[in-house]
């Protein structure tokens, strides 16, 4: 029942023996970034990767405390055409100070700053003076002519569509840093473009919202500021040892202060060698269209369109 | 009621049960987050002084979560057995702890405290361990057996079991059979072969459960797998016909975090029912996996007491395991360090958790198992996990996830290695569950001594690399 | 030598073997008090990149502690064999790390160990424990075997032995005497009765020995008893005809360390002689008692080494060991929480601490012991403590210091409790030292599971009470 | 060979049964300050010595973080006749700047502030000019005149005793905060008055100095800038769980920045139910005059004076 290979040769590499064992192991390493095939050194991990963990998790630990450059993403924005198309992206901040504060105190980093409450910001949308108090349950769709009176500069919401737009429902994209401001710094600008490309169909779009020292849930009072009937959040997710620039996606319908986890969508891991941005921007949107259907996002709504897409392990970034 | 409590010369008071377990938990950052944490380290002993003299049955009369609003409450007051309570009955919650520790040191104290179960209620169990030391918990921990079964045993005295977590950041089948392999040879899986899915399309779920399915039956090992998927995923696909041997379900100790998480009571029982149909256990029927973790309500924001007050998630802890009794798990995790600094804030505080949650777990009858794990914004590192782990050994934890060099790609936490897992076998003497125990035995995986081979692949493991890995 | 290593794509590098081992000890505040820590967390990992390199033999051509002025260098060099270093002379550090796992591993292993005690040195031991999580360091420690005897057998597989500590802050014969009866009877005290005496006086110290000889042989006790004071007093006392067993003495990694003690290599060689002239051991003649602390040396400003870099508190803790192995002690015990907060900061510095330094010390051949113990004026509390000592066990650390109720109310800090010893021998089934577990259980204190019984008390020990204890 | 007293009674006290086993475990208690015969509960202590003990630590925790009150302390010194005879007390800090400072550096507790250099509080005490540069080996008994160039007000350091003190040799006692603020504020002063009724007839003492935020090789510094030969040092100890306001007095011979701790001698415990004041004070006295003969402090000056005299246990603290 069991093919002994005979002991181990080198120093290095997988724990099989022999011939057919380093093929085993060669091919057990091809199918995936995890660090399988590690080899033991007694009941071990070998030095080789220890020191690689301990190296990451160096790492890992700087990038965490890495300022998110909102000036840049702002620029980056507006040079794509189909963001700039939105108005200038408005910026915002949540109530937690420094990074200390965002990883002790969550519940900050879910609030907008009382210094850019988008009503104020952005004073014709949507709820505009209640901003705050978005708690209030809305019908979906009712928000939709609210921002008619928009002065803030550059504001295409209103008038990019104005005829064909005016009946769509409204969604806003959120770029919040979250806890990898690599991810979003690589992924966010080039993410939302993808989702204006799927989405500017079905849906009136808010300008862009970038949003710094934020908490997935930070979307609620952006959404019910801006008056939209959904919101999409990118937002960097914790980095691990082997990826820190990944971004998640969260749909939440009729979004409002107080909308809990189950009231939304997720879709995770987009990066290069995870979720690919088409893909990722295909499965938000049939959610988007999914919760305007169902009158509702969160768990019982599924998606039940193609599966996610398996990329080429070539394109993995070196574990 | 109020309570009161002398410490420093001070008399500091307390406004209900709920405020006072809140100022008697040791110090940690979620209970500060909540704030109801004690302000000072003063205020936190006059807590433990006043909790000391609560009359054990005191918990039957005041909620920290009230009954009238909260179905865990209900379901937890509705389970409680006098008769099992009988004998701790007329105690305070210090002499409680006072009695369990000469228990424990007695030669039948597995069998008193196993028939103790039924009469102790969550916030009795969390309070007592808030006066106890990590030795105290251990010193009961480790006199506590809890034992379940589906292909495998869990539980039994002398072993470890671990969950293989193949995660994949895409699901791809390649990806999460190579783990399998690497994880099989190293003697883990033997408590659940358990993916958390990437994407949660009903589709992509049910094509993991066939490959794991196929792993396991492949290479006939004696034990279960699990795609961590929500409940109302699993049930549709236990009627869409998918090889599911286990139900898994993240839960928490409010009705209102349980909604936040998008569960039911009702929907737990429904797929308990469901899976318990299927009868695909050999040697035990149990079939829910949960998983838990202090913090999980207050990140709902569904930690609310009795009076409005924030309830520590030591305690909300506990009442997530009083839920997870009425479903007899095969097994349940708290994933201890994994959510974070806000909860836990570095590996002092991980470890106390996590040896805490085991010992309210086993106390309750619960199949307890532990992520010992930690994420890159938590002040805590790998010894930090060597640590836990090795405590969790001696405290006699079920079992223990484990992935490829502690590094949960898809997650983006560090767990376990199998090498850890190997390790502290040895160092303890422990070996696996039985069942799989014996088939690494006969697939030639064992020395002599019972120590996992470097350089041994078995067959059936080959044939499975060659099938379901790209060339 | 200049050495240099990579981390996140940035180049480190470190003017000398001293900076280079400085660099990569896992973070601690006495290195960055004493000014040799790692900048950050990449340079570290840098630091152990470029360590892991190094071979093994570059420690017998730099060194840390210049040889030309300090003469702790010079007796580690000469004690150095290079037939037992051959096994693994021609290894880098990191594959010295790999070899040791994989040893530890083998049923050989505590003979494949033993045998290299004198190739080693503890530059070589400090420098792999640096690269080792505390998992690997108590897989190697375990399988490590140093037995030592006197008129008990400490360090046998199986075994957890115990300092009985019944320090005394007016040095008061009845005080002491008390605190013995309350140790004695709960076990403890089989690897050495020891007090810290509060005054240096050598008639108090000669009174304290006299004391502690009436209760050994009143209650005939298997047992050595031990009065820690300085080895010139001792000294002095044995040509006086007090009744020394061991010879204590506080030492240090450095020259100027140990003359900052006040104590000399010379002195040390003159105190052993002499305490093996007096014949009082009946199982083993190992007369020496030692006591280290990593941050000792930094305390007295003597932790500077070649190109007067400082040198970090681990390797000078190790360099100790060397020093002390030349005695053949009895016991040796880190003092590892002790001395406070601005060497190891908090709970978590302090368990890595004691792992490494019962690590270092088991390889280099020395009776390990740990003083698991901390001060009020550091980040650490009861739990680390459990935690540390659940650690050792597993370590299989000789012995601990054990006092009344955690509380040594003449040095001001907390050691073990007698209890805590109690329950970590029944979690994890180990016994006192032979000859003492035979005693204990001849005057009844034992039932049958050997438990020490609660509420015996021998006539010996009564008589004693009679004696010394005023009505 | 045992006597088994049977199955212990209560549920609270000691681990013994029966009659004879209560008056063991009650002599057994009273003979020591120690938390003896706490009893057992299984192997583990019992609930409610687990709570005493917990709560000790969190007063303990406290206590380590009580400022000095230097003013009440130097009030107190002026109001002891003794005290005020030698002179307006000094007042000096070192260089640590906060509690956590001196917690974790405990060299900056070594050394005086560059503030308040004691050459230039008192300029005509010493080598007063180079006080921090108080490295160069002097001979001992050298300062002896170098001080009557006093200004300082209230100074009667070299007018005192002027005739007679000249010829004596200096000593300064200092009073330092060390770990234990509550140490020093209760036995500081009673202590040093203790001292200078032992020490005033063989030594011409200088001022009293008062020193914050201190360390015990602080005393170096002073008693080199003060010019004396002998300097102790009163500091507050570590406050343990059962004690927290122990003193210890430390003699170093021939002060000078850089001395050994083994060039030191060491009398602790002093407080009630530990050592006198009169027992401890007679002892560094003895030690003194030792050093004087012997030409240096340290392991090789021994006292072999009276042994350290038992308290009844009546005085002790509750523990
Ligand atoms: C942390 C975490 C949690 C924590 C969240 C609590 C907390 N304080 O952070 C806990 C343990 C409670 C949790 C629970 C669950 N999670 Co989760 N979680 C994550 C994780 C590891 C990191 C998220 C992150 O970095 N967010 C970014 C930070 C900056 O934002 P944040 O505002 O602090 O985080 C919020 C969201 O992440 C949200 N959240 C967390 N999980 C989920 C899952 C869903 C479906 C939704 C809508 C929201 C949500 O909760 C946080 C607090 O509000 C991701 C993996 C990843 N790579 O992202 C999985 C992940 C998002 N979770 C997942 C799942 C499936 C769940 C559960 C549904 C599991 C279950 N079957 O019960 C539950 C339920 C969550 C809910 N609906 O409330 C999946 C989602 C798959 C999908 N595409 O839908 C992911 C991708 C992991 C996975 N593949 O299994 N989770
Ligand atoms: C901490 C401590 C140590 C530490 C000091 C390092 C440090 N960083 O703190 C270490 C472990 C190194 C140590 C070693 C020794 N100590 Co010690 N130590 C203590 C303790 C517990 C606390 C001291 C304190 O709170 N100081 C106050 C703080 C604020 O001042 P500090 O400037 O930070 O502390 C300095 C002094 O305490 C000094 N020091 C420490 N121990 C000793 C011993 C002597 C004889 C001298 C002169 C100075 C000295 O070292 C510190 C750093 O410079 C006391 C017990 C007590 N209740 O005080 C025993 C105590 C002072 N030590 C004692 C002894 C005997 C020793 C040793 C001689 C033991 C030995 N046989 O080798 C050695 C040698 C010390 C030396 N000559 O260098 C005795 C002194 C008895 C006496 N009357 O002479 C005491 C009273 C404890 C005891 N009864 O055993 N000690």
């Amino acid at each position: 029942m069991s093919s002994v290979n005979g002991v181990s040769g080198g120093q290095m590499g997988g724990g099989g023996g022999g011939q057919a064992a380093a093929s085993l192991w060669e091919r057990v390493r091809a199918a995936t970034p995890s660090r399988v095939g590690l080899g033991r050194r007694g009941d071990s991990l070998p030095t080789s990767a220890l020191l690689d963990l301990r190296e990451a998790h160096a790492v890992a630990r700087d990038a965490i405390h890495l300022p998110l450059d909102v000036e840049r993403l702002r620029a980056e924005a507006m040079a794509c055409p189909e963001l700039a198309g939105l108005g200038e992206p408005l910026l915002v901040r949540s109530r937690a100070i420094d990074r200390s504060a965002y990883l002790r105190r969550p519940d900050l980093g879910r609030r907008l700053d009382l210094a850019c409450r988008i009503g104020e910001v952005f004073p014709g949308s949507a709820s505009s003076g209640s901003a705050s108090s978005g708690t209030e349950s809305r019908g979906s769709g009712s928000s939709a002519a609210d921002s008619s009176g928009s002065e803030s500069s550059g504001s295409e919401f209103s008038d990019g569509d104005a005829g064909a737009g005016a009946s769509l429902p409204g969604l806003a994209i959120v770029i919040a840093d979250g806890l990898s401001t690599a991810a979003v710094a690589a992924h966010g600008v080039p993410m939302a473009q993808a989702l204006v490309a799927e989405l500017s169909a079905d849906f009136r779009l808010a300008p862009l919202t970038i949003a710094g020292q934020a908490r997935v849930a930070i979307g609620d009072e952006i959404g019910a500021a801006l008056g939209v009937d959904e919101v999409i959040v990118l937002i960097g997710e914790r980095p691990g040892l082997s990826v820190s620039d990944s971004l998640g996606g969260y749909l939440t319908h009729s979004p409002q202060v107080g909308r809990r986890d189950s009231e939304r969508n997720c879709v995770s891991n987009i990066r290069p060698g995870g979720l690919s941005y088409r893909v990722a921007a295909a499965t938000l949107a049939r959610l988007a269209r999914g919760a305007m259907e169902l009158g509702r996002s969160g768990v019982t709504l599924k998606d039940t369109g193609g599966q996610i897409e398996t990329m080429s392990r070539a394109e993995l970034p070196p574990a | 009621m109020r309570y009161s409590g002398l410490a420093g010369g001070h008399r500091y008071s307390f406004d209900s049960l709920a405020v006072l377990m809140g100022a008697a938990t040791p110090a940690r950052s979620g209970d500060e987050l909540a704030g109801c944490a004690a302000a000072s380290a003063a205020e936190r002993a006059a807590a433990q002084r006043a909790l000391a003299e609560v009359p054990l049955g005191r918990f039957l009369d005041e909620d920290v979560i009230d009954r009238d609003t909260d179905d865990v409450t209900r379901l937890i007051l509705a389970g409680h057995d006098p008769k099992a309570f009988e004998p701790v009955s007329t105690m305070s919650v210090g002499q409680f702890r006072d009695w369990l520790l000469s228990v424990s040191a007695r030669p039948d104290g597995a069998a008193v405290l196993a028939a103790l179960k039924w009469g102790l209620t969550p916030e009795m169990v969390a309070a007592v361990s808030k006066l106890m030391t990590v030795g105290d918990m251990i010193a009961v921990s480790s006199a506590i057996d809890v034992v379940t079964s589906f292909r495998s045993t869990v539980g039994l005295p002398g072993t470890l079991a671990t969950r293989l977590q193949p995660n994949d950041p895409t699901d791809d089948p390649a990806g999460v059979a190579a783990v399998c392999i690497d994880g099989l040879l190293m003697g883990s899986g033997d408590a659940v072969v358990g993916v958390n899915p990437a994407s949660d399309n009903p589709r992509t779920v049910h094509q993991l459960l066939d490959l794991l399915d196929e792993i396991r039956t492949g290479a006939q090992i004696p034990t279960q797998t699990c795609v961590l998927t929500h409940v109302t995923t699993t049930i549709d696909l236990i009627e869409a016909g998918a090889p599911v041997d286990l139900v898994f379900q993240s839960i928490a100790g409010t009705q209102a975090a349980n909604e936040g998480f998008g569960v039911t009571i009702e929907m737990l029982r429904e797929a308990e029912q469901a899976a318990h149909e299927l009868h695909r256990g050999t040697v035990g029927d149990n079939v829910m996996y949960f998983e838990t973790g202090q913090g999980s309500a207050l990140s709902a924001d569904a930690h609310h007491g009795v009076g409005g007050v924030p309830v520590d998630q030591q305690t909300l802890e506990a009442r997530a395991y009083g839920l997870a009794r009425e479903f007899s798990p095969l097994i349940l995790n708290t994933v201890v360090g994994f959510i974070g600094p806000e909860y836990l804030y570095d590996g002092r505080q991980i470890i106390r958790a996590g040896i805490e949650d085991n010992f309210c777990g086993r106390l309750l009858g619960v199949p307890m198992g532990v992520d010992v794990c930690y994420t890159n914004h938590a002040e805590a590192d790998a010894d930090d996990m060597s640590t836990l782990l090795t405590l969790l050994v001696a405290a006699r934890t079920g079992y223990v996830i484990c992935v490829p060099g502690t590094d949960d790609i898809m997650l983006g936490y560090q767990s376990l290695s199998f090498h850890d897992v190997l390790t502290a076998r040895r160092v303890a003497g422990l070996r696996p569950a039985p069942e799989f125990d014996a088939w690494l035995s006969q697939v030639g995986l064992l020395d002599e001594s019972g120590r996992v081979r470097e350089s041994v692949t078995p067959a059936s493991l080959s044939a499975l690399a060659a099938r379901s890995l790209a060339a």
